[in-house]
This record gives C-alpha cells, sequence and structure tokens, in this order.
C-alpha cells in the first residue's frame, strides 16, 4: 500500500508527531471508531441531528454492520496511529444481518483479550452496542472513550511496535475464526 | 459397576437395629448372588436431617468421615459405596457430589474432618445396586433356581424421597414414577400394581416432633395402596419401613374408631420378597421381626410347579367354558347368515356391481 | 491511474459555520489522484448536480467524493446523479461532515481538522472503488403457500385472488389444520366448522389454488422470485381423477384404527376421509393399517368401488417447480404432556385429557355427537377440573413462554361444559388470565357468572383413587391448600412449534428462536417477512397466536407477496460478497457463518499449471446475499471480500487516519 | 389483618432475604407465586406460612417474619416442591436457609423439631452412631412428651431392635472433633 506523500501533516488530527516533547503539551486523542451502518452510524447521525456536542476526536469509519470489522483492521489502526479504537454495532439480537454482531462479539472479545495479553491498556480497545435511537448513549459513550484514552495519554512507540509483531498478526488472524468453534 | 460386584458397604444405625430384617434379607441376597459387602471399618452416623438443619456443613462433614476410611483402608479402598438405607444414600451422596464439584470445596471438606479425601468413589444404594443390569441378572437367576414365586401377590411399591429427589443428585430414577423396584418385584412373579404415592414423603423425620401432622402422610399412603388393590407395600428404606409398619397399628386404631375400614397391609423390605423366592426362610429373612404380622403374605410363596398345575387347572376349566360358547355363537351366526342373505338379494340388485362383502372375505 | 473529484458543500451554513470549508478544498486538491476539488453551496440542488455533472466532463474525473450530509441522507441521489453520466453510480464515496462534524463540534479549527481527515478517509477509499453492477431478477410470479390450516388457506386465497397462481401444499390428507378440529371460537361462540369449511372449500374449487394433500416440501434451492421446490405427494392409493368421493369404500372397509383427528377418542377406517367435510373430499388409504397394503389379503374397496379408482401400486410423486414468493404456515403442534408431567399421571389415566381432546368430545361431529362423557367409561362427568400453563410458563419441565390462547380456550372449556352438563362443576386452576383481546375478558367473567369456580394456583399432582381423579392444588388467593375431587381433568397444553419446523427452517434459510418457532425478520416493523428475501410467515409457526392473529398474519403474508408479484424483475443488491477463486482453499467457514445460506461450496475442475484439478470452491449466490460481510472476515485465506467496502479500501481508511 | 407498610422495609432488608436466599441457591425474583410448590407439599397442614407465603415474605423483605413462622420447621425435606417448581426454585433448600438463619439467630418457633435435632447431633457426638432408643428417650425427657411411642418399646425389645447395648465407633475422639471443628467455626458453607 503506497504511503502519500503530504505536506499536510500538522493538519490532521491523526498525526503520529504527538509523540515529541514539544507537541505533549497539546496532544489530543485520535480515536477511530468502526459504526455499523445501520445502528450506530444512523445513532451517530441522530446525535448531530439533536446538535450534541462530543469531542471532535473521533473519526467515524462507515461498515455494514459489525461483523465486518476484521480484528486486523485494529492492529493496524492502532500500530499506524490511533491511541483508541472502537467497535460499535447493533444491540445483540438487533443485527440488521441477523447474527453478525453476534460474530463480532465473539470474535472481538477474543481478540481483545489478546490485546491486552500484549499490554495494551483495555480502554484503548473497546466494543460497545448502540442503536440507531441512542444518540445520547452515542455521545456519552464517545465522549467516556476520549476521556479514558485521553487519560492514558499517547499510545508509545514500542506499544505501536509490539503491535505490528506478525505473530500477534497470525494471532488476530486465528480470532478472526473464532466462530467456527 | 465392578465386574465383581465388590463394594464398601456402609449399614447405617439402623442396621444392627430397627432393620435387622433389611440386614438379614439383603445379606442372604448378596451370598446368593455373589455380591460382596465389605464393611467400612468404625465408620460413623451419616448424621441424616438432623446434621442438615442443625448446618450445611456438619451434613457434609460426617459422612464425609466414613468415605475418607473407606478410602483410606486397605479392604475398602478403590471401591464405590453401597448402603442399604435410603438415608445415608442421600446423606453420602450429597458430601460426595459437594467434594467432587470443586477443588476448592476439596480441600474444605478435608479440612473439617481432618484427612485427605479424594472423592472419587461414587455411592450406590441396594435398590440401584441390584436394579443394575448384572445383579438384576443374576437375581433373576437365583429366583429360576430356587423355582419359587409369589404369582398373585399384589405389591405397591413405595420409594420415598430421598432415593429420587432431588433427581440432579440421584441420577437414578423418575421422581414421580420410579420403575426400579418395580421391576425387581415383578421378578418374583408378585404383581407391581400402579399407584400414586411411590413417592410421597411418609414424614419419618417428624413423626417424634409433628406426631399429628405426620401420622396422616402414613395414612394416606396406606389409603391409595390400599384403593389400588395393594396387599403389602414393599420398600427400600429403613426409616420408611420403621415409620409404616410401626404406626399401621396406630393409623387402624384412629380409623376403627372413626368407623373407616382398616389395613391388612404389611411392609415389606423388597430384599425380603426377593430372599423368599430365593429359598430364605422366614425368620433367616427376619420376616417374623415385623410389627404388622408379615407372616400371611409370606405363606403365599409357592414353587413353580404348583403354580403350574394351579394354572393347568384353570385352563382346564377356561378351555371346556370356551368350547360350550362357541357352540353357542355357531348356532346364533347359522341362524343370522340365513336371515342375512333374505335380505341382500335386494340391496346388491341396487348397487349392480358391489359384491358381498362376506364373498369378499371368503 | 484514477481521477478523483471532490466536492465540498456549504450546506447553506450547516456546514460552513464550523468548517473552514476553503481550507478543505485547499487541502483536497493536495491529495493524490485528485483531479478537481471545489466547494459547492447546496450541492444536492439541481445546480450544485449539475455543476459536479459539468466538471466530471470538463476534468475528466472517473470517480466523485461529495463532502457532504450523511450517506443515510443524499448517498442515494447521488447515485441517481451519477446514473446520468459516464460514471459508474458506485464510484462515489461520501464524507459525513454535517451530521457527525459541524452539527457536533462548535469549535471552528476542530471541526476543519476533523473534515479534513474526513476527507482523506473519503478520497483513499474512493481511490480503489470499482464498478459496481446490479443484476435484474425475473420474477415467477407463482406463490408456494406451506400448510393448509387457517393461516395457509387465508394466504393462499388472499393470493389467488391477486390474480397468481397458488400451489398449496399440505402433510395431512385434507385442508383445515387445528381449526377445523375446534367445536367453538372464542369470543363469539360461532362453530369452527361452520366458519372454516366454507374457506376449505373456497380454496378447494379456486381456479388458482393447486391443493397436495398429503405432501411435502422436499428440498428448496434458489432465491427470491426463483425458488427451485421439490415437493413429495405421498401416495395416495386412490385415481383422485376417477374418485366421486361417494364413500363406499369407506363403509366396507374391514379394518379401524384410532382416529388422528379425533385425538384418538374415536376409530377410523383404513380408507378414510379424516373427517366428513375434508378437502380433498376423496379418501386415501392408511398403507400401514389397510390389510391388502400389509397382508395382501383382503381388497375390499377396489371390489365395491363403483369406479374402479383403486390403486394398490401407487407411489409417491415427486415435481419439481419454480416460485417467485413462498409463505410459510405450517401452524403448531400441542406438547406432549405425558412424558413430561409424571405428576398428573403421565398420560396413564384415560380421563386426563387434552384441550384438544376436549375439542373432539364436545364437537357435535366428533366421536360421542357432542356428549360429553368420560373417555374411560363414557358416563357423564359431574365435576371437571380444567389445569391452565399445562407445558406453559414452564421453563424447567416444558416452555418459558405464554402460549396465549389457552386463557380464552380454557374459558371457553368451562363455559361449554357447564353448557352441556348444567349440574356439573367446573374448577378451574389458572396463574394468571390473560385476555388481551376484543371482547376477550367479557368471555372470561361470563365464564365465571356461569358457575366456573377459578382458583389461582397450579396444580401439583393428579391422581386416581376409587374412579375420581384427586387434583392437589393451592389456591393462593386464600392461602389454602385445596384438592378437588374431579371425574375428568382437561390440560390446557403449551403450543409447540410443528416437528418440521426445524428442518423446514434449516432449509429455508429462516432462523429458528430458543423454542423453534421461527423468526420473523423484525419483532415490530417486519413482522410477516423472514431473513430469506421472498420467504413470509403466517399464523402460528412464527410463535403461538388465536385464530384472528394467524389470520390477519396470513393475509399481510399475501400482502407481501401481491407486492413483490407487482415487480416483473427484482433488482439484486450490488454490494455482494465474492470469491477469489485463487485464494480460496474450500474450508467453508464462510458456509456456516452466512446468515443468509448464500454460500454454497462447489466443485469446479480448473487448469493449474497445466494440469486439470479440481477443487472445492465457495460461491455466493448474489440473489440470496445481502452484503454484511460476516464471511469476509471469517476467511482465513483471504478470498472472501465485500464489494464496496472491501479489505483493500477499509485498510486505506484507516491509514489515510493514522499515516498521514 | 396487619397492614405491612412496605416503603419501611429497607433496602438491608431485601439485601438479607437475597442473601439467605442465595445460600439456598435460590432468585427470589424467580418465583412467580403460583403456589405449586405448596399444592404438593405433605406437611403444609401444618403450617402457619406455607412454602409459597415464606418466599413471598421475603420477596418483601420480611426476614423476621419468614424466619419466624413454622413453615421451615414443619418441612419434612422430602423436595417434591423442588422437584415440580416450573421456575426451578429450590424450595426446599430455601425453607432450610431460613431453617439455619434462624437458629443461628436464636428464632425458633418450633423448639420440639429443634430439640429433636439437637438430641440427634448430641447423640452423635457422644457416640459416633445414633442411637434410636436412647435418642428417643433423651428426646421425650427434653420435650416433655415422656410417654410418646413408649407403647413399641417392648415390642422393639422382644425384636432385637433395641438393646441395652449402646452402639458407637471405637475413635470416639475423631467424631467428636469433627462436630466441634465443624459447629465451632460457625459452619454454613
Amino acid at each position: 500500500m503506497s504511503v502519500v506523500e503530504t505536506n499536510v501533516a500538522t493538519t490532521g488530527a491523526m498525526a503520529t508527531g504527538a509523540n515529541s516533547p514539544a507537541a505533549a503539551e497539546s496532544w489530543q486523542p485520535s480515536i477511530l471508531a468502526f459504526a455499523c451502518h445501520w445502528c450506530t452510524y444512523s445513532g451517530a447521525d441522530l446525535a448531530g441531528l439533536n446538535r450534541m456536542e462530543y469531542p471532535a476526536n473521533v473519526r467515524l469509519l462507515r461498515v455494514p454492520c459489525s461483523g465486518r470489522v476484521n480484528p486486523q483492521y485494529v492492529l493496524s489502526a492502532l500500530g499506524k496511529g490511533a491511541d483508541g479504537v472502537l467497535v460499535c454495532g447493533c444491540h445483540p439480537g438487533d443485527c440488521h444481518y441477523v447474527s453478525g454482531n453476534y460474530y463480532a462479539k465473539r470474535r472481538l472479545m477474543a481478540f481483545k483479550r489478546l490485546l491486552e495479553f500484549t499490554g495494551l491498556e483495555p480502554g484503548r480497545f473497546q466494543v460497545r452496542w448502540i442503536s440507531g435511537s441512542e444518540a445520547g448513549k452515542f455521545r456519552d459513550t464517545v465522549t467516556r472513550v476520549c476521556e479514558e484514552v485521553r487519560a492514558l495519554g499517547p499510545l508509545t512507540t514500542d506499544q505501536r511496535q509490539a503491535l505490528a509483531d506478525p505473530v500477534l498478526a497470525g494471532a488476530a488472524a486465528t480470532t478472526q475464526a473464532g466462530e467456527a468453534q | 459397576m465392578s465386574d465383581t460386584m465388590r463394594y464398601a458397604y456402609f449399614p447405617g444405625c439402623s442396621a444392627a437395629g430397627t432393620s435387622i430384617p433389611y440386614t438379614l434379607s439383603a445379606g442372604f441376597i448378596a451370598k446368593k448372588i455373589g455380591l460382596e459387602l465389605v464393611e467400612i471399618p468404625d465408620w460413623n452416623c451419616c448424621g441424616t436431617s438432623a446434621a442438615l438443619v442443625t448446618d450445611r456443613d456438619l451434613a457434609v462433614a460426617l459422612p464425609a468421615r466414613s468415605l475418607a476410611i473407606a478410602e483410606h483402608n486397605a479392604a475398602t479402598a478403590g471401591l464405590d459405596v453401597a448402603t442399604p438405607c435410603a438415608g445415608c444414600f442421600a446423606s453420602l451422596k450429597s458430601a460426595r457430589d459437594y467434594a467432587a464439584s470443586s477443588e476448592q470445596r476439596r480441600a474444605r471438606v478435608e479440612a473439617m474432618i481432618g484427612e485427605s479425601y479424594s472423592a472419587t468413589a461414587d455411592v450406590f444404594s441396594f435398590l440401584e445396586l441390584m436394579a443394575q443390569e448384572a445383579a438384576a441378572t443374576a437375581i433373576e437367576q437365583a429366583i429360576q433356581d430356587a423355582a419359587l414365586t409369589l404369582a398373585g401377590l399384589k405389591v405397591a411399591c413405595y420409594y420415598g424421597c430421598a432415593l429420587v429427589r432431588p433427581a440432579s443428585i440421584c441420577r437414578f430414577d423418575d421422581n414421580e414414577n420410579p420403575q426400579s423396584m418395580d421391576r425387581l418385584v415383578a421378578l418374583t412373579g408378585a404383581e407391581p400394581v400402579e399407584w400414586a404415592f411411590k413417592t410421597e414423603c411418609c414424614g419419618a423425620s417428624h413423626q417424634m416432633t409433628e406426631p399429628a401432622a405426620a401420622r396422616q402422610l402414613i395414612e394416606r399412603i396406606f389409603v391409595d395402596a390400599a384403593a389400588n388393590g395393594a396387599e403389602l407395600i414393599a420398600t427400600a428404606c429403613p426409616l420408611c419401613m420403621l415409620n409404616l409398619d410401626l404406626r399401621l397399628a396406630e393409623v387402624n386404631k384412629r380409623r376403627q374408631e372413626a368407623g373407616q375400614t382398616t389395613f391388612d397391609i404389611p411392609v415389606f423390605y423388597f430384599t425380603e420378597l426377593l430372599g423368599l423366592c430365593m429359598g430364605g426362610g422366614v425368620r433367616q429373612l427376619g420376616i417374623d421381626r415385623h410389627f404388622h404380622p408379615a407372616e400371611p403374605q409370606a405363606k403365599r410363596l409357592r414353587t413353580l410347579q404348583q403354580l403350574a398345575e394351579e394354572q393347568a387347572a384353570r385352563e382346564a376349566a377356561e378351555a371346556a367354558e370356551a368350547a360350550r360358547q362357541r357352540d353357542v355363537r355357531k348356532e346364533e351366526a347359522a341362524r343370522k347368515k340365513s336371515e342375512a342373505a333374505a335380505d341382500a338379494v335386494p340391496a346388491a340388485a341396487g348397487q349392480g356391481t358391489v359384491a358381498d362383502e362376506k364373498e369378499v372375505h371368503a | 491511474m484514477s481521477r478523483i473529484g471532490v466536492i465540498v458543500c456549504h450546506c447553506g451554513s450547516n456546514i460552513a459555520a464550523t468548517v473552514d470549508v476553503e481550507q478543505v478544498v485547499q487541502v483536497a486538491k493536495t491529495l493524490p489522484h485528485v483531479a478537481y476539488a471545489a466547494d459547492n453551496k447546496y450541492t444536492c440542488s439541481d445546480q450544485g448536480q449539475q455543476a459536479i455533472k459539468e466538471a466530471i466532463v470538463e476534468h475528466r474525473l472517473d470517480r466523485i467524493v461529495i463532502g457532504s450530509c450523511s450517506p443515510r441522507m443524499h448517498e442515494l441521489t447521488f447515485r441517481k446523479m451519477l446514473s446520468q453520466t459516464d460514471i459508474n453510480p458506485y464510484m462515489l464515496e461520501i464524507a459525513n461532515l454535517r451530521e457527525q462534524c459541524s452539527w457536533v463540534h462548535k469549535n471552528k479549527a476542530e471541526g476543519t481538522a476533523k473534515a479534513i481527515d474526513l476527507i482523506k478517509m473519503a478520497v483513499a477509499k474512493c481511490d480503489r472503488d470499482q464498478p459496481l453492477f446490479t443484476m435484474s431478477i425475473p420474477v415467477n410470479k407463482r406463490a408456494l403457500v406451506i400448510g393448509g390450516g387457517i393461516a395457509g388457506m387465508q394466504a393462499a386465497l388472499d393470493i389467488a385472488d391477486a390474480g397468481y397462481p397458488v400451489t398449496l401444499v399440505e402433510k395431512e390428507p385434507s385442508l383445515g389444520g387445528k381449526m377445523v378440529m375446534l367445536d367453538k371460537t372464542f369470543p363469539t361462540m360461532d362453530c369452527s366448522a361452520c366458519i372454516c369449511t366454507p374457506k376449505m372449500a373456497d380454496v378447494g374449487s379456486h381456479p388458482n389454488i393447486t391443493v397436495k394433500s398429503l405432501a411435502e416440501v422436499e428440498q428448496i434451492s434458489g432465491y427470491v422470485g426463483n425458488f427451485e421446490v421439490t415437493i413429495r405427494e405421498r401416495a395416495k392409493y386412490i385415481d383422485y381423477s376417477l374418485c366421486t368421493g361417494c364413500g363406499l369404500c369407506e363403509t366396507k372397509c374391514p379394518t379401524k384404527t384410532p382416529s388422528s383427528f379425533e385425538q384418538g377418542l374415536g376409530l377410523r377406517k383404513a380408507i378414510y376421509k379424516p373427517f366428513a367435510q375434508a378437502v380433498p373430499g376423496k379418501p386415501t388409504i392408511d398403507a400401514e393399517h389397510c390389510r391388502k397394503l400389509t397382508t395382501g389379503k383382503c381388497g375390499v374397496c377396489e371390489k365395491v368401488c363403483p369406479l374402479g379408482a383403486i390403486r394398490y401400486d401407487d407411489t409417491d410423486k415427486v415435481t419439481a417447480e419454480t416460485y417467485g414468493a413462498i409463505v410459510v404456515a405450517i401452524g403448531y403442534q400441542l406438547i406432549d404432556w405425558g412424558s413430561i408431567y409424571g405428576e398428573y399421571g403421565g398420560g396413564r389415566y384415560a380421563d386426563v385429557i387434552s384441550g384438544l381432546q376436549f375439542e373432539r368430545l364436545v364437537n357435535a361431529s366428533g366421536p360421542t355427537e357432542g356428549h360429553v362423557v368420560r373417555p374411560s367409561d363414557g358416563q357423564e362427568p359431574k365435576s371437571v377440573v380444567i389445569v391452565k400453563c399445562v407445558g406453559s410458563r414452564d421453563p424447567e419441565h416444558g416452555r418459558s413462554y405464554c402460549s396465549r390462547a389457552c386463557c380464552m380456550y380454557g374459558a371457553k372449556h368451562a363455559h361449554q361444559y357447564l353448557d352441556k352438563v348444567p349440574d356439573g362443576r367446573c374448577y378451574v386452576f389458572y396463574m394468571d388470565v390473560r385476555t388481551p383481546g376484543k371482547g376477550y375478558d367479557e368471555f372470561y367473567m361470563n365464564t365465571q357468572h356461569d358457575g366456573a369456580l377459578y382458583l389461582r394456583g397450579r396444580v401439583s399432582k393428579i391422581y386416581q383413587q376409587n374412579g375420581k381423579l384427586i387434583c392437589q392444588g393451592e389456591d393462593t388467593l386464600s392461602g389454602q391448600q385445596v384438592t378437588v375431587e374431579a371425574d375428568m381433568v382437561v390440560l390446557e397444553t403449551a403450543m409447540v412449534p410443528a416437528n418440521d419446523a426445524d428442518r423446514l427452517g434449516s432449509m429455508l434459510g429462516i432462523t429458528r428462536d430458543k423454542d423453534l418457532w421461527l423468526s420473523e425478520a423484525h419483532p415490530k416493523l417486519r413482522p410477516v417477512e423472514t431473513n430469506s428475501a421472498g420467504i413470509y410467515l403466517a399464523g402460528t409457526c412464527q410463535g403461538p397466536k388465536d385464530i384472528p392473529d394467524s389470520v390477519a398474519q396470513a393475509s399481510a403474508a399475501a400482502m407481501k407477496v401481491a407486492v413483490l408479484f407487482a415487480h416483473d424483475e427484482l433488482e439484486s443488491n450490488a454490494m455482494i460478497a465474492s470469491s477469489d477463486v485463487a485464494l480460496c482453499n474450500g474450508c467453508g467457514a464462510c458456509v456456516s457463518i452466512c446468515p443468509y445460506s448464500a454460500i454454497t461450496l462447489e466443485e469446479i475442475t480448473l487448469r493449474e499449471n497445466s494440469k486439470k484439478v479440481t477443487r472445492r470452491i465457495s460461491k455466493v449466490n448474489p440473489g440470496l446475499c445481502q452484503g454484511c460481510g460476516a464471511c469476509t472476515v471469517a476467511c482465513r485465506p483471504g478470498a472472501m471480500d465485500l464489494r464496496g467496502f472491501s479489505d483493500e479500501q477499509i485498510m486505506r481508511e484507516v491509514d489515510a487516519l493514522c499515516q498521514w | 389483618m396487619q397492614t405491612a407498610d412496605l416503603s419501611a422495609i429497607a433496602a438491608d432488608d431485601l439485601k438479607l432475604a437475597a442473601k439467605i436466599a442465595r445460600q439456598a441457591g435460590v432468585g427470589l425474583d424467580d418465583c412467580y407465586q403460583c403456589g405449586k410448590c405448596t399444592a404438593g407439599c405433605p406437611m403444609a397442614h401444618a403450617m402457619d406460612l406455607v412454602p409459597r407465603q415464606v418466599i413471598r415474605a421475603l420477596q418483601l423483605g420480611q426476614v423476621e417474619r419468614a424466619v419466624n413462622a413454622k413453615g421451615s420447621w414443619v418441612c419434612a425435606n422430602c423436595m417434591v416442591c423442588s422437584a415440580r417448581c416450573p421456575q426451578g426454585v429450590d424450595i426446599s433448600q430455601l425453607m432450610l436457609a431460613v431453617r439455619h438463619y434462624g437458629k443461628k439467630h436464636g428464632l425458633r418457633p418450633e423448639p420440639d423439631a429443634d430439640k429433636f435435632d439437637d438430641a440427634f447431633v448430641a447423640n452423635i457426638r457422644n457416640f459416633g452412631k445414633s442411637n434410636e432408643a436412647i435418642l428417643a428417650a433423651k428426646y421425650n425427657l427434653v420435650s416433655g412428651h415422656l410417654l410418646q411411642d413408649l407403647g413399641s418399646v417392648p415390642k422393639m425389645l422382644s425384636r432385637g431392635m433395641i438393646g441395652p447395648k449402646i452402639h458407637g465407633v471405637k475413635d470416639k475422639k475423631s467424631v467428636r472433633a469433627v462436630v466441634d471443628r465443624v459447629l465451632k467455626d460457625g459452619g454454613q458453607q
């Protein structure tokens, strides 16, 4: 995958330059949130419609279903610059695709334990169920995750390197297929 | 079950006291079928319901002590435990299950009894033990060898509570309509009756402290047994036995005073019935030691030859009667046929192709 | 090399107030492969759309990123716009700058920074957009209805009346289901047969309906609009094209056996119609009991049949046909209470009967011609106990749910009994009385006025003593242990799914809930649809319900079919999964995870290194795939991907956010 | 009839009730008061609060009312209730838990049963085995029912069921130690 040449690193909130001491003071956590189209993404839209304010550190990435979220995406995000990752989907039993969030729950929970085993703080990877009508819950969840990650501080270079370890990627692949068990 | 049918034997406190007939008759059967019972040395009382209502731990610790001894003693080590008494069975099995359920609990039990206990050996009641295939087959064989039968005797098999409840611990027979004792009793040729009080409580634990209320529990068991034609009740528990046998007189007295019918329904251990059919004597099995006289029912024992002779005589009588009725029917049929033939002519003409049903059958 | 056009919308001041649109455009211009970037006041307006169309031509753009409101708002609008250009409508990404940015942040610097990130993500993803195409699926306008009870009949009639041909498959010899067995229906007490048999006749004679009785669905494949269905009609041993249903064979047949229609309370012949008004109105031979078929001797029916319609050598008929839609209406059965309630005698007492048996006893055309008598001795019971919730609300022994109809039919039974035996006494043991429905509670109160004594408590034991059935209960309202000596006991038993539910459910790709009821697509908003497009539910197969609710759901299902059939063609989803043959190792993980049974394993033969090899690979059915992507994550070799949300696209979004 | 002021029931009362139920592995809110337990209870006719009402009292947080009732002391522990409960509530164990709580806190509405059990446990502690005659005599003494069952003594004697010999274990100390260890620790799992 090509790394794109650019001169706008300073404007991107997720610039990895945050690790430099000069940037420490103004450091803002960068959080990537995977949101399923049917529940959480529309919940977020509803929060907008209601003009609910929440921290600007969160970027939503729309997926059709939380079951579409491959643990590899999370590894990649944390390895490459995000300080925290949130995966959100429909409530258990409400999945637009019948059982996608059930599989997401099973594989992501196994994956979370794996991440914690590598020394990642539990607050940095969270899975939450937010419906299309729960604008308030969306705001609260995002705000809380943001605060938690802010309290944890930036992810260290060592941690990021640990996450880039190919052994971990292999292990993540096994949680990926966790539903087969 | 082990091939040799060897068990560590927990007799229970009543074995040498109120349940002597059970001890005698079970011992007689054991000898006949090659069942070896090795008594656990210096076993102690299982604590029964008194320990349970006093303290949950006590109800585990008391039986656990005996079970631990069985493990440690060379003669009983590695053997499953067998006990005649339903109450002891419940206590022992509950304690064993508790200790076996987690390492933590097992350690607690060891701390309470002050010695090691692995909780590996299982616990069986005599009923379950004898209902198992190998023992039941041996019992059937022994009865065949003795050529004796209790045919015609109607028996209400009474299981009580502790052998079937809770199902999670007993894991043995249906708790509303159990069949294991019925099947064993049927081996004697006797007829187990269907009745509804097989597993209703007899109130044994309350006979001292709540006598008025608890006597009713005894009475309703006899009422239902009688209503279903039972001539005796078979039981597998010394407490039930003592309770029903001892207090039947009192029940009868009350009923007599109230102008109700009284019951002549003695209570037997199921082992006494089996023992009788294996050739055991009334005194040998302890049947003479019941409170309500049981000898009349025991005297219904016959040899298979006697039974065959009776049956042959009955069949001959029946055959003669059947032959007589056949003749009557024949005459009747002949008369009807001639009438029907007269009626059938217009009907057949109306239907055209319709054939006479009788012809088709022919 | 792609040429991306980026348009950032002001949305009046909705976006522009907290996002520096100009700066976003400037940054966008610097992003790779962006050939054009501009702002627009109202992008969704006609002028806004026109401006994009012009830019596409002018700058030779091949894909578009729009920074505007939520894609849930205008994604379709912009796709439509693109379909009027040379660009494929799926070469489009939308960055949500309004609902998820300008409206929720006040600080303009933060808002602008976030908007830039969102545009970067969209550009990164858009760079890998592929043209996607929908398929048009022809709709075969013939419906299959499985189950000929009241729900199945109603659905079939409605669809047929809308002008579409319907095949109705019924596993019993006659239509009618459970309803035709009932005596009267609550709360109006109209005769069940009187309102049910006309429907049966309508179905039987409708020119658009083909009834297949004694038939079962054996196999189903395909997808909405195109279901390939194999149906097995079991041998009836009678040529229906000749038989007139005169019934002579039945009167002459020498073999009698318990009738399942009469719930074992009456007998029928080996050649029989289950009941007089059966549809089809022609008999069948029960091969299990027929003397001719079991022993080779007899043949009475063949001899008496004036038309020569008997066929002892008849065999099952298997047919395969294509249907566009399926309505499942397989109904329910009653729980086998005897195996779980030893305390009620476990089925040993002849006079402890089920509610459905009572319906036959009290029915004028039933085995006793409507005289309420004890099955054991034919005597009229002078006291009857009715026990509700037998198997319902009893997770330990039966089911946890409430069966919904028993409170009402329990009250009906009490009323009917007291009506037929005015000097009788009736006791009803209940847990709660649940009567939500028009006229329902009034009906229940009337039953109490009739003299039924309602006792709140669950019966613990029923046993027979001296010819009486003794019921032990507690009247929890007065706190007393009570016993009733009854002549007969009626158990109002739980409804449970039909035997077939599990097999049929898995064949059709319909999920079953914990109790094996077939699941609707959404409990509130899609109550008759299933997760399989084109398959609908009617009646009790979806959960316990009474007749009015079953009929209502059946008509709703029929409407769904009619709506589907109003189209000649359906458009398939473009954003679906597909498997890369080169990477697939045939492990089947995708097959088991797919909630729509859209993936199958197939053997293919291909040339690898100039050798012929046969491999198992997975194949996605585009008519069934809904595009959830669960399979992509389960695929370890990475062969399965989702169009429109590919692994590469999502990874590029992640990278765009984290690496720049 | 007394009015129960439910708002006067503190959260702690409810907690205590739940705690007692937990000892029995019972969730109080599982019970929907169908009364099947009581309907089949062989001893219900001798109870003031029947099993269903004991659970109800606990559901309301009225622990003392539940404990002070005879119900749990009269329970014969036959477990029919537990076997038949539609909700899997182990009522039998719950009655036992209520009784244990009462015993621990000196609430003993049914002293005869308690005296019998105490006599029984003492019998085991002393001899290691239960001696029915001694037990019966002792119970009759402490309960004041002096003549109860005396009629059967000669019968038992003549049948060899009771006699002058006292049964016991050899290692009396070890049994005594088990009993003392468990009861001194306050027992209870």
